[in-house]
């Protein structure tokens, strides 16, 4: 009896020990990985997910804290490379933080506005110009459609349109197979 | 005799050639209307020069070309601008493009042209010639021209009468009548270029456009070789053709003068020519009209000419249901015959369900390999159909979707019937939206993060502020009630440091908080989003009233 | 000579741990969805497989047989096992955070994978000397290896098939997995011939 | 909108399908004629069962039964199964086979095209590892009573004692397994009046036959000559290299060519395109490794022959196969041009 507690007793030692050592010698710093989860979310930084943009979610998705299925902007599809980034089960998107929408870039009435400048606080990508007492306007090229800039306009002047499709946008659709029934 | 080398795979079709080619070129009339796309050629729109009622000559400039690739535009006759506005173009989507839409005269007035003499040129003001002359690649994919005569260590000169779809004719008809034209256009390109060889490729079921071309060519310069290449579709495609004649292979994102070759289309050779010698600008070409109708044949026609009045020429037969522009292998069916013919238009195809029947259904892949047997840009086909119909986009990519030429031989093969080129064309372009995407997200990334640090900064700008202040205040006071005896005049200075202080505090509060929160604006503010209020209601009304 | 070939052909095929044996279905499953990682948790197995073989031999040996605790044969092998799977685990961390992410939760699960303990037990029982086990040890993480990477193969190829929709992901991998079972069976008889 | 191409070749699945199972018919018509009309009966079973599994799965999935069921692939399935399993097994045996290769190895994976495993050859290895016994009952060469036959394949009790004789196949490798004897592979072959000196009197014309209808489909463009010529040469050489070095031990190339499944497998099973390799040379190396595989199998292993099992194992490897062997794409071979310019 004594034997045995003191050899797994010395096992136990020694291999805690070797344990030890290593955590010591191969310690990681930082995590890659949020860099890779960060590259495949959308950036329009909207917070739909419950984070405050899109790195803490990606920190979140990293740390297990998160479900890959929480970012509407990014659709299936982003779910998809995230499921295959990190070798999970696809799932759909959750519906509590929101649904996929159509592209869409705000574009501000100009015969509302006031130029409260609130909207260009609330932009997370600094893609609204314009100054205190002067009209506002969206450089739609680089709005991501986050409507953020939506609820703090006090007239209600800012309206998210979808993208129109134009010659240089436009996609080829997934084949429709027609199968006729009577062949 | 040349040395000829082959490609992988390909297809021989019906060539269906001998209908089109019974009656000679015919000139089409002018239109009632032409509709001229701003936009004819791969790259940048060119900059309009007119403006709805202009008074327009035949010839005359009506859109300059603009930086990055562009070319310039021409009125295809005289006349007035009856407007310029978005119309349905050739497109397979059936969206609007912006066009000059012209009403001939009839008089067919020229502006004045400046013939050039290529010999007493520079090489720069040649090319310009050829800008400005808007010419671009007739074989289809409409790249301006004076940027491939640009290249520089150029070998050998390809000029292109292969035309392998079948159905089409333009290009035999060209060099079966205007030899001498592409035989100049082509020597012209050739000292452009610099380059030691000329040949001109020319599939060998065109004996009369061989002979005729034979003939041309021993006339202007007998170091100039038609060479007859073995008649398989797509043998006119130009990695295809360059590979059979040099036996170079041409890579996808390579171009071929980085191998010291360049390859022109027979119509390109033939406008360089018109447009240096006589300095007329591209304004029309030869279109095949061809498939189901009574006079299939070969018109001269202005571009922007109306697909349905050209149609109307000859005679459709009573069960034609759908026109395709281009050949049965890459073209596309027209979702709009108003849309003009545009200068990268070779043929129209009358479609009937005899002599095109409707595919039967679908069936699954059945990984015969067929496919990948024609494939001449010698992919696996059935792999790439099976990643593309699951949507598994980075497996395309990997076996290189876009090597891919979409020249349809593996869906003419495949005994599933599978619409192979409709899922590849799916995948690249899914792909491609895909990356503007990334694209932009990588950009609003770079925008959160630098207005996330600016923010950072001014809050560390703001407390070090603050700090500052605070500490000179401290210090102020400290030094007023240890100079107190010595100095009473200080006292005033330190009151007012005091109140100096406070009030900075206040206004470090109050100033930013002005306009964070809809809450605290200030009256004159709650006025204006009043007013603002009002005019958005009255605004809706209207809006409502309207519709 | 012949004889490791037979321990490794049976190890490896004949008696594929996973197949055959049925051991380690939980990596087997989880880690067979893509090549790339497959082929990373094929590896990290050899690797802790052919040297928990080897210890659990000198624990055996050395330690449990003179000592007569034959009795603590399963709680030492675990210990010893659990350790050196925490320093592989450590390891990969360092070196391949992907397969880290992946491995993740697989990783403590090679702890307590039945293939781990299962392999250096059948070892023990079979009787092999110390090269033998190492050799049997390397078998069976070969097959194990060669098992997950074939899987992971037929799963991507899978992804684009038009699978009835009860039957997607893990219950059509269960049906692979019953018929590549059935394909090992072919291979019986091999390891007998002599 | 219909896009291009707009035109394609006349060809089709359900073609090449009907191809496949007219190749069969002198192999059938030289079984007939050997061990008797029993095989069409489970030929008529067989494609019975098949064609009302898949309409009842096409049925049960909602897709369109006409276009799918005229595409014959379900009948080349039962024909093979018919053709591999014994012709006097009982007739459960082989509608069981059939539902298992149709629903399980083909419609749980999505149906025509989708299988990773050829359907034939999971019904075949599931059957001899759940029935043994019953899959290695043969008829003997020249027992061509149907009556028997028929009692053999849907009667209650079975007296097969008159009519079940062990293949040649199993006869060899149970017999040169035994200890402490010293047979020879001559002795086993020659001993027996049966067995004819090729591949067992009458199994050597079935072979022949499958090989007539295998070169046609050669002929006819439905499949490619390199499969079955990989697998042939395979089996032939390895063979053959043994039988030099132990002519008692080793049986030859001829024996094992005309024996037991070969010649089906070299035309008909390795040649399946949904399960086999795509690429040219993944062809090449997965008949080979199934002709290998074979050879192990009937050499060294457990079951008397090893075609099934051989198929299932590079099945399994074909995915990996294809995406080694994949051909390098125009313009990207990493070899020097003809001008000796380097890309």
């Amino acid at each position: 009896m004594i034997t045995a507690l003191l050899v797994m007793a010395l096992g136990a030692v020694l291999l805690g020990a070797a344990l030890g050592y290593a955590a010591v010698k191969f310690r990681v710093e930082g995590d890659p990985l949020v860099e890779k989860i960060d590259g495949i979310l959308p950036q329009t930084q909207c917070g739909q997910c419950g984070y405050p943009g899109c790195r803490p979610y990606a920190q979140a998705i990293a740390n297990g804290d998160a479900d890959i299925n929480c970012c509407p902007p990014g659709g299936e599809d982003g779910i998809r490379k995230l499921a295959d980034l990190l070798g999970r089960e696809f799932k759909p998107l959750s519906g509590e933080h929101g649904v996929e929408k159509p592209k869409s870039v705000a574009v501000i009435d100009e015969n509302v506005c006031i130029g409260c400048t609130l909207c260009l606080q609330a932009c997370p990508v600094d893609a609204i110009v314009g100054a205190a007492k002067q009209m506002h306007t969206v450089i739609a090229p680089q709005c991501t459609g986050c409507e953020l800039c939506v609820a703090p306009c006090p007239v209600d002047c800012i309206a998210m349109v979808p993208i129109a499709e134009s010659m240089d946008s436009w996609k080829w659709k997934y084949p429709v197979i027609e199968i006729r029934k009577a062949a | 005799m040349r040395r000829l080398f082959g490609f992988w795979g390909g297809i021989k079709p019906d060539s269906h050639k001998n209908e089109s080619t019974r009656l000679p070129v015919a000139k089409a009339p002018l239109p009632s209307l032409l509709t001229v796309p701003l936009r004819q050629n791969a790259g940048a729109s060119p900059r309009i020069m007119v403006k709805a009622g202009d008074p327009v000559l035949k010839g005359q400039m009506i859109a300059a070309p603009e930086d990055g690739l562009s070319v310039a535009l021409h009125a295809p006759t005289s006349g007035h601008v009856r407007a310029i506005e978005a119309r349905a173009i050739a497109h397979p989507s059936g969206l609007a493009g912006i066009c000059a839409i012209i009403e001939p005269d009839g008089a067919e007035r020229w502006v004045e042209l400046e013939p050039l003499d290529a010999a007493r040129t520079s090489p720069e003001q040649l090319r310009r010639r050829l800008r400005e002359a808007g010419l671009v690649g007739m074989g289809g994919a409409a790249f301006p021209s004076y940027v491939k005569a640009g290249g520089t260590a150029i070998d050998t000169l390809i000029i292109n009468g292969a035309e392998c779809e079948p159905w089409i004719t333009c290009d035999d008809m060209l060099m079966r009548t205007r030899g001498e034209d592409i035989v100049g256009g082509a020597i012209m390109l050739r000292e452009l270029l610099g380059a030691r060889k000329l040949l001109i490729g020319i599939e060998d079921n065109k004996p009369e456009a061989i002979a005729a071309m034979r003939a041309a060519a021993t006339r202007a310069d007998p170091g100039l070789e038609v060479v007859a290449v073995p008649t398989r579709y797509p043998a006119g495609g130009e990695k295809q053709l360059i590979r059979v004649l040099t036996g170079l292979e041409i890579p996808y994102g390579k171009l071929p003068s980085h191998f010291g070759v360049q390859c022109f289309n027979v119509g390109t050779a033939a406008a360089v020519h018109r447009a240096v010698s006589r300095g007329k600008p591209l304004i029309s070409r030869l279109v095949t009209l061809t498939g189901n109708v009574a006079e299939p044949r070969n018109y001269e026609v202005a571009i922007g000419m109306p697909v349905n009045e050209l149609i109307a020429l000859a005679h459709p037969q009573a069960d034609t249901d759908r026109y395709l522009m281009g050949g049965p292998m890459m073209g596309f069916a027209l979702p709009d015959l108003a849309v003009p013919v545009v200068k990268a238009t070779n043929c129209i195809i009358a479609a009937s369900p005899t002599l095109f029947p409707a595919p039967t259904p679908e069936m699954p892949c059945i990984r015969c390999g067929a496919c990948a047997q024609a494939c001449p840009a010698e992919l696996a086909p059935y792999e790439l159909y099976w990643f593309a119909r699951s949507q598994n986009l980075g497996k395309c990519q990997e076996y290189h979707l876009f090597d891919c030429i979409e020249c349809g031989c593996c869906a003419f093969v495949c005994p599933s019937r599978i619409r192979l080129v409709d899922y590849y064309r799916y995948a690249k372009s899914s792909i491609r939206a895909r990356e503007k995407d990334k694209l932009a997200a990588d950009h609003a990334r770079e925008r959160y993060e630098f207005r996330l640090a600016r923010e950072e900064r001014e809050k560390q700008d703001k407390a070090a502020k603050l700090a500052a202040k605070a500490a000179e205040t401290k210090a102020k006071l400290a030094r007023a009630s240890a100079g107190d005896e010595s100095a009473p005049a200080s006292e005033s200075d330190d009151k007012k440091a005091l109140i100096e202080a406070a009030m900075a505090k206040a206004r470090e509060q109050t100033t930013p908080a002005l306009n964070t929160d809809v809450h605290r604006m200030t009256a004159e503010q709650q006025a204006q989003v009043t007013v603002a209020e009002a005019r958005h209601a009255a605004a809706t009304a209207t809006a409502a009233k309207d519709t | 000579m012949a004889s490791y070939l037979f321990i490794v052909l049976g190890a490896a095929l004949v008696n594929n741990v996973v197949f055959v044996r049925i051991l380690g279905l939980c990596p087997f499953m989880g880690v067979s969805k893509k090549l790339e990682t497959a082929i990373g948790m094929g590896f990290a197995t050899t690797f802790v497989l052919t040297l928990a073989c080897g210890t659990s031999y000198f624990i055996d040996t050395w330690l449990l047989v003179p000592y007569e605790l034959i009795y603590l044969r399963t709680l030492a092998f675990i210990v010893t096992i659990a350790s050196i799977v925490q320093l592989t685990e450590l390891i990969i961390e360092k070196t391949s955070p992907v397969l880290h992410q992946v491995l993740g939760i697989y990783l403590p699960l090679i702890t307590t994978n039945c293939a781990v303990l299962g392999v250096p037990l059948l070892n023990i029982g079979m009787r092999h000397d110390m090269l033998e086990s190492m050799v049997f040890g390397l078998g069976a993480a070969a097959g194990f290896t060669l098992a997950l990477i074939l899987f992971a193969g037929i799963r991507e190829r899978l992804e684009g098939a038009d699978v009835p929709v009860h039957f997607r992901g893990t219950a059509i991998a269960m049906i692979t997995a019953g018929i590549m079972s059935l394909a090992f069976l072919g291979f019986a008889g091999l390891d007998k011939y002599k | 909108m219909l896009n291009s191409p707009y035109i394609t070749k006349p060809a089709s699945v359900s073609a090449v399908m009907f191809k496949v199972l007219a190749a069969l018919l002198p192999g059938i018509a030289a079984y007939v004629w050997f061990f008797g009309a029993g095989i069409l009966l489970q030929i008529a079973l067989a494609s019975i069962t098949a064609l009302a599994a898949e309409a009842a799965v096409l049925a049960m999935r909602g897709k369109p039964l006409g276009l799918f069921l005229k595409d014959g692939s379900a009948l080349v399935t039962a024909w093979l199964i018919a053709l591999t399993f014994p012709s006097i097994a009982p007739w459960w045996l082989i509608v069981l086979g059939v539902l298992v290769a149709i629903v399980v190895a083909k419609h749980l994976y999505g149906g025509l095209g989708q299988n990773p495993f050829n359907p034939a050859m999971v019904a075949f290895c599931v059957m001899i590892v759940a029935y043994p016994q019953l899959m290695s009952q043969w008829p003997a060469a020249g027992f061509t009573d149907f009556a028997a036959e028929f009692r053999a394949i849907f009667g209650a009790d079975r007296h097969l004692d008159a009519i079940v004789m062990a293949t040649p196949l199993d006869a060899l490798r149970t017999v040169l397994r035994l200890p402490e004897t010293r047979a020879t592979v001559e002795g086993v072959l020659g001993s027996n009046a049966t067995f004819g000196n090729i591949g067992g009197r009458g199994w050597e014309w079935v072979a022949l036959g499958y090989l007539a209808g295998g070169l046609w489909l050669i002929q006819q463009g439905v499949i490619s000559w390199r499969v079955p010529t990989a697998f042939l040469a395979t089996l032939g050489l390895i063979s053959g290299a043994f039988a030099l070095v132990d002519a008692t031990q080793y049986a030859g190339p001829t024996f094992h060519l005309f024996t037991g499944g070969a010649m089906l497998g070299a035309f008909f099973i390795a040649t399946d395109p949904v399960s086999g390799a795509t690429t040219v040379r993944g062809q090449i190396i997965f008949a080979a490794g199934i002709a290998l595989l074979t050879w192990i199998i009937r050499t060294f292993g457990a079951y008397p022959d090893g075609i099934a099992f051989a198929t299932l194992l590079m099945n399994i490897c074909v995915p990996l196969i294809d995406m080694r062997t994949q051909r390098p794409v125009f313009g990207r071979k990493t070899g020097k041009t003809p001008d000796g310019r380097q890309p």
